[in-house]
C-alpha cells in the first residue's frame, strides 16, 4: 500500500516538474536550444579556440576554461578513495576468498588482455584534447583493467602502496601546474605553454599534461577502491 | 521527449529511495536518480541538427554545434556520482560487518 | 490633647460600668425567664473584683505581656468610640476601621498570651476564635461598606449624623437585609450562643481562658466587657442611627444587648466549620444582595 | 598572492598528506594558520581562474562577508584540530579537504563550482561523521546529502537552461532583467531544499539526530559549528541575493522556518540526552538565521552565526569529552559534571547563556538587535514565535545547567586537559567582552553580502 | 557627586572583588559585600532623594539614564532590603557549595536593579530586567531544591518575553523606544494588546494568581538569606511593570458598568488581584513550611498591590505605593526572623519547631512586629496602606473586590499568627535547649526593620509626601497629608491620625499595666505545669499544638488546592508531547519520511506554477 502511494506521489511530482518546465517560456523546449543567448556561444569564436588550442571544445571547457571544477572533481574522487580506506580501517588486508577458483587459462589470458586495455586507455588519455574522452574515461579504463586482474586471479593483490603514492603525486602535480600558472602568468590554472595549432597532438598547452595526470590519478584511485572492496582484515 | 523521460527517471530514483529499506537498493536508486539527472543535463544542451563540439580541420566553420558546457558539467556530475556511490557501498559493507544485514529495519533495534 | 485623653479614659470607664451592669441585669432577666430570680444586678462587678484580688499563676513574661497588651488595645479602642453624636473623645478621628483593627490588637494580645501559656487547649481555643472571626468579619464589613458608601463618610459620628438627618431613616430600616446580617455578625462578635464554640465553658475547658486565673482572668473579663460594649455600640451607631442624647443611647444599648442575650439563650452551638460555612452561605449572600441593591440600583428605603 | 591559495594550498597539502600519514594533523594546523595569515593580508575583490574572465571561466569573490566567514571557518578548524590531534589524528587529511571544500564554497561565485565544493565538503562531512562509529547514521546522512546536492544541481541546470550563464552576478542580472517570478519558483525551490538539507533546516534534517547524537569531540564541533556556520553564510548569501522570495514561495518558506524554530526548541525540551538537546537547539538557531536572511536582516544574522558557532563549539566539546569518559550522555548520568571542574563549568554556562540570549553576553545584544530590526520590518508574528521558542529554550537550558552544576547520586570525575581549558576560556571571554563592548558589531550593514562585479586579476 | 553609571560600575567591580575575597575567606567576602551594599545604599539615599544623581554617561556609551521619583522609590526600597539581608551573609554562606559566586551574583543583581529603575529606554529596562533574572536564578539552587530555579526562571522569562513582545509592538506601531512617550503614544487595539502583555510580565514577576506556581517553590526552597530578597525586593519588579501598564497606558477599553466607572482592563486586573489575595490566603492557612507560608503571603500582598493600582485614583495609588514599602519591610523582617530560627534549628517546618521565644526572644519580637504590619494592625505600616486601599475600594463601591480584600485582611491575621503560635510560642522542645539567640550582627538589621515598621506606622507623613511627588509625576492629584494625619480626599470626613492611634493605644496599655502592677504578684510556673484535666503528660511534644493548625478550615477546601499546579504540569507535558511528535515526524531513523517531506514540499511550492 505504502509503495503504491509513494509511486503515485512521485508520478505527481514528475508531472508537476514537467508542467512547470513547460509553462516557463525562458526554459527552451527540448532541441530548440539557441546557442546565441548562452555563454557557450563564445567558446566557438576563433579567438578563444586559438587561445586554448584544443580541438575538442568540451575538453577545452573541462580543463581550460573551467579547470577549477575538474580540480574539485578530482578532489571528490580523492576523498572518496581516502574515505573508503579509512572506513575499512588501517589494519593489514588480505584477499577476500570468493570460493571461486579460476583455472590456469583464465589467469594467463587475462594478463594479455590487461596489456591491450592499458594501451587503449593510454590512447584515450593522450588524445583527450582531440577526440572525445580524456583523463576520466582513460583512468576508468585503467581501473577496469586492474579489476579484470582481480576477478580472474583470486590471489592477485595490486601494489596498493604504489597506487597511493602515484595518486598523491599526480594530484599535487595538478595543483603545482595550477600554481605555476598563477606564478608565471596571471591566474591559477592559466595556460602558460604555447597553444600550438588546433588539431595536432602537441597542442592546447597544459591541457594534455593535466589530462594525463588526471588519468593516472583516477586510475590509481579507482583501483585502490577496488582493492579495498575485494579484501578484508588480516584474520591472523 | 528524452527530457521528460529523464525527469521521470529522476523521480523514480526519488521513489526508490523513498520506499526501500535495503541499503544496497537505496544506493542503486540513488544512482538511478543521478543517471536521470545526468541525462537531463545533457538534454539541456541538445539541438536537433547540432553536431558534437569537436573542431576538426575538415569541417568548415558556420556549422551548428551542440552546447558543449552541459557536457562538461555532466562529466563532473558523473564522477561525483561515482564518488558518492563508492563511499555509500563502503559504508554498506561496514554496516553489513556490524549488523550482518542490509535491511535498515532489522538493524534498527541494535542501537 | 490631655483633655481628650481624659475624656477617652472616662468613656472607657463608663463603657466598663455600663456593660457590667447591663450584663448583670440580663442575668436577672434570663433568670426570670427560667422561673428563678437570678443573681443581684451587680453580681458581675463582684465576680471581677473577686478575681482581681486573688493571687494566680503566670507562665512566663509573654503570658502576662499578652494580657496587658490585649486590655490596653481594647481600652484604646473604647477611648475612640463616640457615645452620642456629640460626646466623642477625639473629634473627627473616630474612623470605622480603627475599631475593626484595634479589636484585632486585643484579639492578638489574648491569642499570644494564650498560646504562650503552653496549654494545647488554649491554642486550639485561639484557633477557633480566629476562625470564627474570619467567618463573621467579611459579611459584616460588606454591609459596613454599603453604609459608608451611602453615607459618604467613614467616621462614626458622620454616619450617626447621616441617619439622624431628616431625609433618611435608620440603616436598619433603610437596609433591612444589611440590618439582619449586622445583627447575626454581632452575635458572632459577642460570642453569643450559636457561635460560642471558642469561649464556651463546656467546650475544651473554655478555650483560650483555660490557663488564666486571678488577676489575669479578671483583666480578661474587663477586656470581654469593654469589647462587648464596643461591638454593641458599633451596632447601635451603624444601624440604629446612634443617639442625640445619653438616655436614647442607653435605651437602644440595653434593647440590643438584651435581644442578643435572649436569642443566645434559646440556641444550641455550632461546630467550628459549621460556623464558617453558615456565615459564608446566607449572611454573605444577603450582604452582597443588599450591597448590590443599595449601591448599583440605589434602592434605599 | 590571491584568494585562490586559500583553496589550492589545502588541496595540495591534502594530496601530499596521504603520503606522510603521521604528520597530517600538524600539516592541517600549519595550513590553517597559513590561511588565517593570508586572510588578513589579502585585499578584497574578485579572482579569475584559468585566465578567462567572468562569463567563460570561474572566478572567486573575496569581500568582507566571505572574509568574516573564512576567518571563522579556518580559525575553528585549527582549534578543533589542535584539540583532537591525539585521538583523531588519522582524520587530518579529511579535515584538510573539508577546509578546502568550505573555503571554496564560501569564495566561489560560480553556481556549478558551488555545487562541486558543496559535494566536496559534503563527502568530507560524511567521513567526519563516520568517526562516530555508527554506520547507519552516516549512511542516512550520505543518502540525504546526495539527494540534497542532486536537487541543487537540478536547480542550477534549470537556471542555466533559462538564463544561459552559470556566473552568480550575471545570473542575478538576468533574473532581474527577466523579472518573471513564476518561472523562477522551481529552480529556487530545488536549490533551497538542496541547501536546506546541508544547513539543517527542519523538514530536511533527520540526519542531524544520528550524526550529532552520537558525535565525538572532533565530529561534534565540526558538524555543529564549522559546517553549520559555513552553510548558513552561504545559504544566507543565496537567499539575500539570488532567491526571489515572493508570494506563495515566501509564505511557505517562512512557515517552514518558523515551524523549524518552534519545533526545534520543543524537541530539545522533550529530550533527556544532553547531545540531543544541543543538536535540536542548533537546528532551531539555524532556522532563526535562515529566517533573518529571508527578512533581509543580514548584518545581525552574520553576528548570530558567529556567536552560535563559538558557543556550540564550547558546548559540544565539553559534553562530548564528558560523554566519552562517562560513557552515556543522559543528563542524569552527567549530573554534577562541573562540581569538580569549575572553570570548564563557567565557560559552558557563559556559552549557554549567550545562546539563550541573556544580558552581559553577546547573544543578548544580537537577539535584541535582530528582533528590533524585525520589529522595524513589522514582523510581529515572527517575533512572537522566536520569543516563545527562546522561552522554551531558556527553560530546558536552565534545567540542564542546574543538573550539571549540582551533584547527583553517583560521583563522576571528568578531566579536561589544559588545551581544552584554554580554548573554552578564550571563547567564553570573547562572548562576555563583546556582550558589553558592541561598537565593532555596528560596522557592517545589510548590504554586506552583495555580490559585486569588481574583478581584479591574479 | 555620585552618578548612576559609577554606581553600576562600582557594583560590577565589587561583585568580581567579592568573588575573589570569598574565595579567600567566606567571612571577609561577606563583610565586603555588606560594605559594598552599604556604600551603594548610602550614596543612593544621600543623593537620590533630591533627584541629585547625575545621569551623564561616559563609560557605557549606549546606556541612557534618567531619574524619576517612581524609579527612585523602588530602588531605595530594594537597595534597603539588599543591605539588610547582606548582614546575614557571614553566618549563612558557610554551608553553601558555591559561596563565592553567591556574593558575586548578589551584587550583580543589585547593579541590575539600579539600572532597571533609572532608565527611560525600553530595551535598557529589558537588558537589566533579564540580567536580574539570570543572576538571581543561579542563586536559588544553592538552597534546598534544584527544580525551584527552573520554575522561577521559566515564569520570570515568560514574563519578560511577554514584555519584550509588548515593547516591539510599541516600537513597530509608534517607532518609539522610550517608556514615557512610547506608552503614551500607542492607542486602539495595540494599546490593549500591550496592556495585556505588560500585565503578564507584571503578574509573572509578582507571582499573582494565574502565574503564581513558582512563588512558594522558589521562596520556600531558596537559600535562607536569599528568600527575604526574593519576596521583599524582586517581587516589586513585577509591581513596577504592572504600574507601567495600569497607570501609564491610557485606557481605551470601554467602561464596564457606569456605576463602577472603571475601564474593563483595570476591572479585570482588580478581579485577578482579588483572586490571588483569596487564593494566597487560603493556601497560606494550609501551609506547614513557614517560608512557603510567607511566600503565599507575598502572593496575596501582591494581589493587594494589583488591586490598588487598578482603581485609577490617587488614594488607591498612594495606598499601593505605601503597601509596596510596608510589605517589603514586613516580609523581609519576617523571612529574616524565620531564617534566624532556621539557622539555629536547621528546619523551617512548623511540625518540628516550638517554643523558640524562650531562647530567641528578640527574633520573636522582630517576627511579631513584622506580622502586625503584614496583618495590617494599627501601630504598624501595613495598617495605613490597607486603610487607604479600603477607602478607595469602598468609595468605588466594588463589592466583589471588597469581599476579597476583607477576606484577605482577616485571613492574613490567621496565617501570620500560625508561625507565631506554632514556631515561637507553645511548649519548649528538649532538643532545642542548646539554641542561642542570633548573633549581634544579625540582630542589627532586625532592630532597624522593627524601628522602620513602627516608624512607617506612626509617622507616615514623610513617606506620603514623597509618594505625592510620584503621584504628581504620574499626573494624578496629590493626597493632602498634614504633618500628623491623612485627610481623606473623598469626603473630608475619613481622617486618619496614626500618631494619635498609637498614643491612645499606649495610654490603654499603660492603664492595663498599672492595673497589673497594683494587684498581687502571681507565682511563676513552668510551661509543663498546665491544667490537663488530671491525665499526666511528661513529653512536651504532646502538649504542643502546631500540626494542621487550622484543621476545621482546611477540611473545607482541602481537596481542590493544586488544580493550578496540575494545569501547568499538563502544559509542560503538552510541550513534551509536541516535541516527541516532532521527533517522530521529522527525525525518524528511516530516510523515507524526510524524502516524503521533500517531495510534498516541492509539490506544494509548484502548485501555483505548474497548474
Amino acid at each position: 500500500m505504502k509503495n503504491l502511494f509513494g509511486l503515485l506521489l512521485s508520478l505527481v511530482l514528475g508531472a508537476f516538474i514537467i508542467l512547470a518546465l513547460n509553462n516557463t517560456a525562458a526554459f527552451p523546449a527540448f532541441g530548440e536550444v539557441d546557442l546565441a543567448d548562452r555563454v557557450s556561444e563564445q567558446y566557438f569564436t576563433d579567438g578563444n579556440v586559438a587561445e586554448v588550442g584544443s580541438a575538442n571544445i568540451v575538453t577545452a571547457i573541462v580543463v581550460g576554461y573551467r579547470g577549477f571544477d575538474t580540480l574539485g572533481e578530482v578532489t571528490v574522487l580523492f576523498i572518496s578513495a581516502l574515505g573508503v580506506a579509512i572506513i575499512f580501517g588501517e589494519k593489514k588486508q588480505e584477499r577476500l576468498d570468493l570460493k571461486f577458483k579460476p583455472n590456469f587459462m583464465l589467469r594467463v589470458g587475462s594478463r594479455v588482455l590487461f596489456g591491450m586495455i592499458l594501451i587503449t586507455s593510454i590512447y584515450i588519455i593522450f588524445h583527450g584534447h582531440l577526440t572525445p574522452g580524456g583523463g576520466f574515461p582513460g583512468g576508468a579504463i585503467i581501473a577496469s583493467a586492474v579489476l579484470l586482474l582481480y576477478l580472474t586471479d583470486d590471489r592477485f593483490r595490486s601494489n596498493v602502496k604504489g597506487f597511493k603514492i602515484l595518486e598523491g603525486i599526480a594530484g599535487s602535480l595538478f595543483v603545482v601546474i595550477g600554481l605555476l600558472g598563477l606564478v608565471l602568468v596571471t591566474s591559477f590554472l592559466q595556460n602558460f605553454l604555447p597553444a600550438g595549432t588546433v588539431g595536432d597532438l602537441l597542442s592546447a598547452g597544459i591541457i594534455p599534461i593535466i589530462y594525463v595526470l588526471i588519468g593516472l590519478k583516477v586510475g590509481s584511485e579507482i583501483s585502490g577502491i577496488v582493492d579495498n572492496f575485494l579484501t578484508e582484515e588480516e584474520s591472523a | 521527449m528524452i527530457q521528460y523521460a529523464a525527469i521521470i527517471l529522476f523521480v523514480f530514483g526519488l521513489y526508490g529511495l523513498f520506499t526501500n529499506r535495503n541499503v544496497i537498493k537505496m544506493i542503486v536508486s540513488l544512482n538511478v536518480m543521478e543517471v536521470g539527472l545526468n541525462i537531463f543535463i545533457i538534454s539541456i544542451g541538445f539541438t536537433y541538427d547540432g553536431i558534437a563540439p569537436i573542431l576538426s580541420s575538415t569541417t568548415a566553420n558556420g556549422l551548428l554545434y551542440v552546447d558543449p558546457l552541459p557536457q562538461a558539467l555532466v562529466l563532473t556530475a558523473i564522477v561525483i556520482g561515482v564518488g558518492t556511490t563508492a563511499l555509500g557501498l563502503a559504508i554498506a559493507k561496514s554496516i553489513h560487518k556490524t549488523y550482518n544485514t542490509f535491511d535498515l529495519d532489522e538493524m534498527g533495534d541494535k542501537e | 490633647m490631655i483633655i481628650n485623653v481624659l475624656v477617652g479614659i472616662g468613656i472607657a470607664f463608663f463603657a466598663f460600668v455600663l456593660q457590667t451592669s447591663v450584663a448583670g441585669l440580663n442575668r436577672k432577666i434570663v433568670g426570670r425567664l427560667q422561673k428563678r430570680i437570678g443573681p443581684r444586678w451587680y453580681q458581675e462587678f463582684i465576680d471581677i473584683f473577686k478575681l482581681l484580688s486573688k493571687r494566680s499563676v503566670s507562665h512566663g513574661w509573654i503570658f502576662d505581656f499578652g494580657v496587658i497588651m490585649a486590655l490596653g488595645g481594647i481600652i484604646g479602642t473604647a477611648m475612640f468610640m463616640p457615645i452620642t453624636s456629640n460626646i466623642v473623645a477625639f473629634q473627627d478621628y473616630d474612623n470605622f476601621f480603627i475599631f475593626v483593627y484595634l479589636l484585632a490588637v486585643g484579639m492578638l494580645g489574648m491569642a499570644m498570651s494564650a498560646s504562650g501559656s503552653g496549654n494545647p487547649w488554649a491554642s486550639i481555643g485561639v484557633m477557633r476564635a480566629l476562625t470564627t472571626m474570619l467567618a463573621y468579619e467579611v459579611p459584616f464589613l460588606i454591609v459596613v461598606l454599603t453604609i459608608i458608601n451611602l453615607s459618604g463618610t467613614s467616621s462614626m459620628t458622620g454616619i450617626q449624623i447621616f441617619q439622624q438627618t431628616a431625609g433618611n431613616n435608620w440603616f436598619i430600616l433603610a437596609l433591612p437585609l444589611g440590618g439582619i446580617v449586622g445583627f447575626i455578625a454581632l452575635m458572632g462578635m459577642l460570642g453569643k450562643k450559636p457561635f460560642e464554640t471558642y469561649i464556651a465553658p463546656a467546650e475544651i475547658a473554655s478555650g483560650p481562658m483555660v490557663e488564666y486565673g486571678g488577676k489575669q482572668l479578671g483583666m480578661l473579663f474587663i477586656l470581654h466587657e469593654i469589647s462587648v460594649w464596643i461591638e454593641v455600640t458599633l451596632f447601635v451607631h451603624l444601624f440604629l442611627g446612634g443617639a442625640t442624647n445619653i438616655f436614647e443611647f442607653l435605651i437602644k444599648y440595653f434593647a440590643v444587648y438584651t435581644l442578643a442575650n435572649l436569642i443566645s439563650n434559646v440556641n444550641g452551638r455550632f461546630k467550628i466549620d459549621q460556623v464558617v460555612t453558615f456565615f459564608y452561605k446566607w449572611p454573605l449572600l444577603m450582604a452582597v444582595t443588599q450591597a448590590v441593591i443599595a449601591i448599583y440600583f440605589g434602592w434605599v428605603i | 598572492m590571491s584568494a585562490i591559495l586559500l583553496v589550492a594550498i589545502p588541496l595540495l597539502v591534502a594530496f601530499l598528506s596521504i603520503l606522510v600519514k603521521k604528520y597530517a594533523p600538524y600539516l592541517l594546523i600549519i595550513v590553517g594558520l597559513f590561511n588565517l595569515v593570508m586572510l588578513f593580508l589579502l585585499q578584497d575583490g574578485g579572482v579569475i581562474i584559468g585566465g578567462f574572465d567572468q562569463p567563460l571561466g570561474i572566478n572567486l569573490l573575496l569581500n568582507l562577508y566571505s572574509r568574516i566567514a573564512l576567518i571563522l571557518i579556518n580559525a575553528l578548524i585549527v582549534v578543533i584540530a589542535c584539540l583532537n590531534i591525539k585521538d583523531y589524528g588519522k582524520y587530518g587529511s579529511i579535515l584538510l579537504l573539508a577546509m578546502a571544500g568550505l573555503n571554496g564554497l564560501v569564495l566561489t561565485v560560480d553556481l556549478f563550482n558551488f555545487f562541486v565544493f558543496l559535494e566536496i565538503s559534503g563527502i568530507a562531512a560524511y567521513l567526519i561523521t563516520s568517526s562516530n562509529k555508527k554506520p547507519t547514521n552516516t549512511f542516512h546522512y550520505l543518502a540525504l546529502g546526495a539527494v540534497g546536492s542532486s536537487l541543487f544541481l537540478f536547480g542550477v541546470i534549470i537556471l542555466y537552461a533559462m538564463y544561459g550563464t552559470l556566473n552568480y552576478g550575471a545570473m542575478i542580472e538576468a533574473i532581474a532583467a527577466n523579472n518573471n517570478y513564476a518561472e523562477v519558483v522551481l529552480p529556487f525551490t530545488l536549490m533551497f531544499i538542496g541547501l536546506g538539507v546541508e544547513a539543517k533546516l527542519l523538514p530536511f534534517n533527520s540526519w542531524v539526530k544520528g550524526a550529532l547524537g552520537h558525535s565525538n569531540t572532533m565530529s561534534g564541533p565540526m558538524i555543529a559549528s564549522v559546517y553549520a556556520a559555513a552553510l548558513s553564510f552561504v545559504l544566507g548569501r543565496m537567499i539575500d541575493n539570488l532567491f526571489l522570495f515572493q508570494g506563495t514561495l515566501l509564505t511557505i518558506v517562512t512557515v517552514l522556518l518558523t515551524v523549524g524554530i518552534l519545533l526545534g526548541d520543543f524537541m530539545a525540551f522533550s529530550s533527556t540526552k544532553t547531545r540531543e538537546i544541543l543538536l535540536f537547539s542548533s537546528v532551531a538557531q539555524a532556522s532563526i538565521v535562515a529566517l533573518l536572511f529571508v527578512n533581509g536582516v543580514v548584518a545581525w544574522a552574520v553576528w548570530l552565526i558567529i556567536a552560535n558557532a563559538l558557543s556550540k563549539t564550547v558546548m559540544f566539546l565539553v559534553i562530548n569529552k564528558a560523554t566519552k569518559e562517562v560513557g552515556c550522555d543522559e543528563t542524569k548520568s552527567l549530573q554534577g559534571l562541573f562540581t569538580k571542574n569549575i572553570l570548564v563549568g563557567l565557560a559552558f554556562t557563559l556559552a549557554t547563556l549567550s545562546v539563550m540570549g541573556l544580558p552581559l553576553l553577546v547573544g543578548f545584544m544580537i537577539k535584541l538587535n535582530f528582533l528590533t530590526a524585525l520589529a522595524g520590518a513589522g514582523q510581529i508574528w515572527l517575533i512572537v514565535a522566536i520569543l516563545i521558542a527562546s522561552l522554551v529554550e531558556g527553560i530546558y537550558f536552565v534545567r540542564l545547567l542546574v543538573k550539571l552544576w549540582y551533584k547527583g547520586e553517583n560521583e563522576i570525575s571528568v578531566k579536561y586537559n589544559l588545551s581544552f581549558k584554554v580554548v573554552f576560556v578564550v571563547i567564553a571571554l570573547a562572548l562576555l567582552a563583546f556582550g558589553s563592548y558592541t561598537a565593532p558589531m555596528n560596522q557592517i550593514d545589510n548590504s554586506v553580502d552583495a555580490v559585486t562585479e569588481v574583478v581584479n586579476n591574479g | 557627586m555620585a552618578s548612576i553609571e559609577y554606581l553600576i560600575l562600582i557594583l560590577v567591580g565589587a561583585s568580581f572583588l567579592a568573588y575573589l575575597f570569598t574565595k579567600l575567606n567566606t567571612y571577609l567576602g561577606s563583610v565586603f559585600t555588606i560594605l559594598a551594599t552599604m556604600f551603594v545604599f548610602a550614596s543612593l539615599a544621600g543623593y537620590g532623594f533630591g533627584m541629585g544623581l547625575d545621569t551623564t554617561v561616559n563609560y557605557l556609551p549606549w546606556f541612557t539614564f534618567n531619574q524619576t521619583y517612581l524609579g527612585f522609590y523602588f530602588v531605595i526600597i530594594i537597595a534597603f532590603v539588599y543591605l539588610m539581608v547582606s548582614f546575614f551573609h557571614p553566618y549563612y554562606l558557610g554551608q553553601y557549595k558555591y559561596k563565592d559566586s553567591y556574593n558575586m551574583l548578589f551584587l550583580l543583581s543589585l547593579a541590575g536593579i539600579i539600572g532597571a529603575f533609572y532608565t527611560d529606554n525600553f530595551l535598557q529596562l529589558f537588558f537589566f530586567f533579564e540580567l536580574i533574572i539570570w543572576t538571581t536564578m543561579f542563586l536559588i539552587p544553592q538552597g534546598k531544591s534544584r527544580e525551584a530555579a527552573v520554575s522561577y526562571f521559566g515564569f520570570s522569562v515568560a514574563g519578560s518575553v511577554a514584555m519584550l513582545i509588548g515593547i516591539f509592538l510599541i516600537f513597530s506601531s509608534t517607532g518609539q523606544l522610550d517608556i514615557t512617550s512610547g506608552l503614551a503614544a500607542i492607542s486602539g487595539t495595540n494599546a490593549i494588546i500591550v496592556f495585556i502583555l505588560f500585565l503578564i510580565a507584571g503578574f509573572a514577576k509578582l507571582g499573582a494568581f494565574p502565574l503564581h506556581i513558582w512563588l512558594p517553590i522558589a521562596h520556600g526552597n531558596a537559600p535562607h538569606p536569599f528568600s527575604p530578597v526574593l519576596s521583599g525586593a524582586l517581587v516589586k519588579l513585577g509591581a513596577f511593570i504592572g504600574i507601567l501598564a495600569l497607570v501609564r497606558i491610557v485606557p481605551t477599553a470601554n467602561l464596564l458598568v457606569d456605576s463602577i466607572n472603571l475601564p474593563l482592563g483595570q476591572w479585570l486586573v482588580a478581579i485577578l488581584g482579588s483572586i490571588s489575595i483569596v487564593f494566597g490566603t487560603l493556601m497560606a492557612i494550609k501551609e506547614d513550611d513557614a517560608k512557603k507560608l510567607l511566600a503565599y503571603s507575598s502572593m496575596s500582598h501582591g494581589g493587594y498591590i494589583l488591586v490598588a493600582f487598578s482603581l485609577m485614583n490617587s488614594v488607591a495609588f498612594a495606598g499601593g505605593f505605601y503597601h509596596i514599602l510596608a510589605h517589603a519591610i514586613a516580609s523581609a523582617a519576617a523571612f529574616m526572623a524565620i531564617a534566624a530560627v532556621a539557622r539555629a534549628t536547621g528546619t523551617t517546618k512548623m511540625k518540628e519547631l516550638g517554643g523558640m521565644i524562650h531562647k530567641m526572644p528578640i527574633t520573636y519580637l522582630a517576627y511579631l512586629v513584622a506580622i502586625i504590619s503584614m496583618a495590617g494592625i494599627p501601630p504598624m505600616g501595613g495598617f495605613i496602606s490597607k486603610w487607604l486601599i479600603f477607602m478607595a475600594v469602598i468609595n468605588k463601591g466594588m463589592i466583589f473586590v471588597a469581599i476579597a480584600i476583607f477576606f484577605g485582611s482577616v485571613g492574613s491575621f490567621l496565617y501570620v499568627f500560625r508561625p507565631l503560635a506554632a514556631l515561637f510560642l507553645g511548649q519548649e522542645f528538649r532538643e532545642y535547649k542548646h539554641v542561642k539567640e542570633a548573633p549581634i550582627m544579625m540582630l542589627i538589621p532586625t532592630f532597624i526593620l522593627m524601628g522602620l515598621n513602627v516608624y512607617t506606622g506612626v509617622f507616615p507623613s514623610f513617606i506620603l509626601n514623597f509618594i505625592n511627588n510620584i503621584l504628581g509625576e504620574l499626573g494624578y492629584a496629590a493626597l493632602n497629608v498634614t504633618s500628623s494625619s491623612i485627610i481623606n480626599v473623598f469626603d473630608g470626613q475619613g481622617i486618619l491620625n496614626p500618631a494619635l492611634i498609637s498614643l491612645v493605644f499606649a495610654v490603654g496599655v499603660f492603664i492595663a499595666f498599672i492595673i497589673f502592677i497594683l494587684l498581687k504578684k502571681s507565682r511563676s510556673v513552668s510551661l509543663m505545669d498546665t491544667y490537663t484535666a488530671a491525665n499526666f503528660v511528661h513529653d512536651e511534644h504532646l502538649l504542643h499544638y502546631s500540626v494542621d493548625f487550622y484543621a476545621p478550615l482546611e477540611r473545607l477546601y482541602e481537596k481542590h488546592t493544586n488544580w493550578m499546579t496540575k494545569f501547568y504540569e499538563s502544559l509542560a507535558k503538552k510541550v513534551k508531547e509536541i516535541g516527541n511528535l516532532g521527533k517522530y515526524l521529522f527525525m525518524s531513523k528511516n530516510i523515507g519520511t524526510t524524502m516524503l517531506w521533500i517531495i510534498t514540499i516541492i509539490i506544494l511550492l509548484l502548485w501555483g506554477v505548474a497548474l
